[in-house]
């Protein structure tokens, strides 16, 4: 779950992370008030949850009134790699003499998190990664102790930070450590962490990344969500209150499977048949008719969707109740909208195969004839 | 023979009295594993799916003598539950739940490096010796006995591919889901280290997915130190990157490590064909021990 | 640095560890008007640092207003094991039908902390340890980890503590570890935590002691030390404000000296030679003239000091700035008001020797020397 | 021969640049000590004492092969620097501070056990071998060359004992302040152990003192282990309990553990005598040396 810039801001700050001044807005006259209040030159910034914003025309550096709406005008409402620009950021803009970069992630790999400090910040950092590893300074932590303060000092001396602003960017990684630890952060950074000319640091940018396994414990993040969730795909957010672990593609072959692994593999398998799947849906385990219906009418809402292939091997979902879903889903319709086709295995397949009206769906044995199938059914639907 | 679990394993089942826990112990019990008894704080003098409940694991381990747990705890409460399995002396805790935070299995991690109790999970559907014992969610219907050995990041899939197996009478030495989460007890390196070492064992398949980088260190440990065939799968071929596919560690980063094509050819170099389709993987399987 | 029952008890109220209802009084009509707020019966408690208040009179309980005056007059300025009693507490009475013991200390043979419950609570719990050890239940925290929920539900289990009050009893255990290790407790108890007819439980008492070496990140304790130490001995705040370990004891031999060993070991050579130290003083490392001083003036204010034994042996302290302290102390006085033996070795001990002025002072060679001739003198002084 | 310390030893002093920290690293290089690099955070690229500063102590050690640290660091900032110096890959860290919060060492004594590194102390005065190194604050002069060993919970008290020694002729193999706290890192059994592998120490000197039972653990590790003979000193014979007597370890708790008495008739009961005075003690070691 990923923070908007200004809500992640608002955290770090709260922290005590020094931020630079910034409102709001969701319209031209909001960002004028916002630039006069805050004073010119301002950067009006794009609140949407993707990279590149500069590059993709989402932020304006501007220098009065004049500048200030062409550039509101031009940002709020735009198209920004599929997301719809609903607010902009206006921030006053900081003067700085260096870009650094400040994170802190979970190294999966180790198994601990990992804090990560460059003097090479204010571009893409994962590039930085490839191209000059050595430009980033790693420090892992003991989650068990977090991070000790000679930890922060030892990354920000190795990344070879001006020592005029050492102890103030290991103050601020400790900040960030702490915010990552408390919050249930997946990935916390700064980039870039401005370095002004008379030596302070403040963090232009903000990102924080929420692991959604941990909402639960924190109410305020979770709230930020569904602030942060809006302006995305309308099918995501249906998925989200299906509660279905689910993914848009772009390709026309709808799927619905049980357990991550094998969902995956029939959308491979899909591809490997000449096929395009249309999305990752997952139902989950021991799933009930309810949500097997919900998932129908999920991959029916998408338009792209020419077929649909239902691919479950029951542990604990059961054959019946599958069974028993699709049928109600279908039943309702007066004509099917889209051919599906059902593979039944595992717990109760031979009592869902009794259940199952067959004249509403197409019936295969196996995984690889079902995926056939469903993907000459989307090329018919698409001729 | 086996690795890891077998009829003499003396099970204690954390969260026995929920729903999920109650259910899945009463399966276990039906297939033959030994369930010797419940832990659920608050719980304890109680009797649940036939045998005694304790307040405390460390209890259940003193008055039954449990050497393994199969966790059937919220996630909110799991990683509790998992540090209380690997303080209480047992040889293998199971964990099944799904959505631990990862900061909270971090710190299972860290305790891992000091306890000589192996985590299997979570976020997986357990282990099983086909004929011997279960310890988890799978099916046991679908398994046989026989000399392949499963290790799998996938619950379904893995059902999928020892479906394929058994229908073509390739029975299982031991089967272990060990979890789609990023942060996990055994990995690829572990199980196959197991295998490797079982002499019942004469043919491994080892079920991948995108996210991370276990089946590049075990196509390095492959190459280095398995001398049992290994066919390989990889699910997620076709998954975008930045997007989470169902399992929190199921995602291929948006720098692009984690990919299937990058697992799939170190698995290749080491000598591990991977098959397309789960069809395929039996198809390996069957030539390594025709 | 152990904080007064009524500020502990606002430590761990502020936690959300249920207290009794309480007010503080330091007179009769304080008491009077705090039990009417409360409603009888009250408990009023003598707010002094030792153990044992209740046998030694400091506690009584109270049904109506003349009961309460007459508590509060033979309460209030009593003298209780050697402490004034300024300030009392009254407080709810409260119905109970179990006294528990809930605990965190340092274990400092495991070099970790111990978190400790009894159902024998309400007496003293050092005695339950001795002839019932069995009766207390302990697990022990790793510090890195802190305590894990798991292990306070056993330590509760073990102990045998009611199942209606297990989840309850558990969760005051928690909050009382996260309060030890947040704010830096050497010890933290509650005798008894009282269980009610209606399985409430609540802290009838509560004890905190301070790592006193971190108070410095404790501001808000060290706040509440000021006060707590009021009314303690008056030698020990003048040492406090000296900034020197010392300890008040009651024999006649003043002790100076510079290493904790050295100075405890000069005192047990008093006892060996049949003397009786008067105190313990450890002016630390590196001494310089003026704290030489301050030492000398502190043993000269026991009014209980018929000699002094100046015992330094020199590493980072040296000879002639103890020499020179020794002198301008002394040499203030038309007549010194006790006789002094001083012996020096270690650095620079012959500089200080040239320096001392040796009509001030009786010189020796040897501790054993120094200390016997300093008992000589005590004795004559006596005399 | 010697324990722990001898003239290879590279040391690096950490807070070399504060007042304490720069007057004995030069007294410790005036006594023949290999100190080779100090550290001390944003000082880096300075000199202090005549070798160069570095900003962690891991650049001393990639930069100078530091082994050994010594910790001049205040007692607010002191727990960190062990850490760091735990987590440098040195031999041995000597920390000096007086005053760390107990909490603090109780994490730096869970380190301990995940590390090879050794630590003594903290609050200690350090430790010598009479002519080859000294590390910490010990009055160098007052010690000799010779084959007794010393190790002792305080500093001046070591320094009473040692001219004692010196007088009479029995000069030190090394002597080890293992510090007054109630953690540390070295304690009697550690220092025993190294004493009685020794093959140039003939006879130990243990001084302890009130507080804690490690005096009664190592009375009971010398009747087991230690043929080496070892006489003892107990301070703080005529201490209250429930008084802190200077040393944040010396205290007797109000139930009576940690007494004098307790410690001196254990080490009796060991074949340990225990001086009465320092004098006494050395007359001990005379008799085991005769």
């Amino acid at each position: 779950m990923k923070l908007h810039e200004y809500q992640a801001k608002q955290v770090f700050a709260d922290a005590g992370i020094p931020t630079p001044e910034s409102q709001l807005a969701s319209d031209v006259d909001g960002v004028l008030t916002a630039a006069e209040e805050i004073g010119y030159p301002v950067a009006v910034k794009a609140q949407v949850q993707v990279g590149g914003r500069g590059k993709a025309g989402g932020i304006e550096l501007v220098e009065n009134d004049e500048e200030a709406r062409e550039a509101a005008e031009s940002i709020i409402g735009m198209d920004l790699k599929g997301y719809h620009v609903d607010q902009v950021l206006v921030e006053e803009a900081v003067d700085f003499t260096d870009e650094l970069y400040v994170g802190i992630t979970m190294d999966r790999g180790e198994g601990k998190p990992v804090a990560m400090v460059s003097t090479k910040g204010g571009v893409n950092i994962e590039e930085v990664a490839e191209e000059d590893p050595e430009a980033i300074a790693r420090e892992h932590i003991d989650p068990s102790f977090g991070m000790h303060p000679y930890q922060a000092r030892k990354a920000v001396y190795d990344a070879g930070v001006d020592k005029a602003v050492a102890r103030d960017v290991s103050s601020v990684l400790t900040t960030l450590y702490q915010l990552w630890d408390d919050r249930d952060g997946a990935d916390a950074e700064i980039n870039p962490l401005m370095v002004t000319s008379d030596d302070e640091v403040i963090a232009a940018d903000a990102v924080m990344n929420i692991d959604e396994d941990a909402l639960f414990r924190q109410p305020e993040l979770a709230e930020m969500e569904a602030e942060a969730a809006s302006g995305g795909d309308e099918l995501e957010q249906k998925a989200d209150e299906y509660d279905f672990d689910y993914v848009r593609l772009e390709g026309n072959t709808g799927i619905i499977g049980n357990g991550a692994g094998l969902v995956m593999t029939t959308l491979d398998l899909v591809d490997h048949y000449g096929g395009e799947p249309a999305n990752f849906l997952d139902v989950g385990g021991g799933a009930k008719a309810d949500r097997i219906a919900n998932a129908l009418d999920m991959v029916f809402s998408d338009d792209n969707v020419d077929s649909v292939v239902f691919n479950i091997f029951g542990g604990i979902t059961r054959g019946d109740e599958v069974a028993k879903g699709i049928n109600e889903a279908l039943e309702q319709f007066d004509e099917i909208p889209k051919p599906v086709v059902v593979r039944l295995a595992g717990t109760n397949w031979e009592e869902g195969m009794e259940i199952l009206n067959e004249d509403l769906v197409t019936v295969e044995q196996t995984l690889e004839d079902a995926v056939q199938r469903a993907v000459e059914y989307a090329e018919e639907g698409q001729a | 023979m086996s690795v890891l679990v077998d009829d003499d394993t003396r099970v204690v089942v954390q969260g026995i009295t929920g729903g999920e826990g109650k259910f899945h112990a009463e399966q276990m019990m039906e297939y033959g594993t030994n369930v010797v008894a419940g832990a659920v704080p608050g719980k304890g003098g109680q009797e649940a799916a036939g045998v005694p409940v304790y307040d405390t694991v460390h209890e259940a381990v003193e008055e039954e003598d449990a050497d393994t747990s199969v966790i059937f705890v919220p996630p909110a409460f799991a990683g509790d539950a998992i540090f209380e399995s690997l303080d209480s002396g047992l040889e293998l805790a199971v964990a099944i739940t799904e959505g631990i935070p990862t900061q909270d299995m971090a710190r299972v991690n860290k305790r891992l490096t000091e306890t000589d109790t192996r985590l299997i999970g979570p976020n997986c559907p357990g282990l099983i010796t086909p004929g011997e014992a279960k310890l988890g969610i799978l099916p046991g219907n679908i398994f046989s006995e026989g000399n392949v050995g499963l290790v799998s990041r996938s619950g379904t899939l893995t059902y999928q591919v020892v479906d394929n197996l058994t229908n073509r009478g390739l029975g299982q030495s031991t089967a272990i889901g060990i979890g789609g989460d990023p942060i996990i007890g055994t990995d690829f390196v572990d199980a196959l280290e197991l295998f490797e070492d079982d002499p019942e064992t004469d043919a491994i398949v080892m079920c991948g997915e995108i996210g991370g980088e276990d089946e590049e260190e075990a196509a390095a440990f492959i190459d280095d130190y398995v001398d049992t065939p290994v066919a390989g799968f990889i699910a997620g071929r076709t998954a975008p990157p930045g997007k989470r596919m169902g399992h929190a560690g199921a995602i291929v980063s948006g720098s692009g490590t984690g990919t299937a094509e990058s697992k799939i050819s170190a698995l290749n170099d080491a000598g591990v064909p991977v098959g397309d389709t789960p069809e395929e993987v039996a198809d390996h399987i069957e030539e390594f021990l025709a």
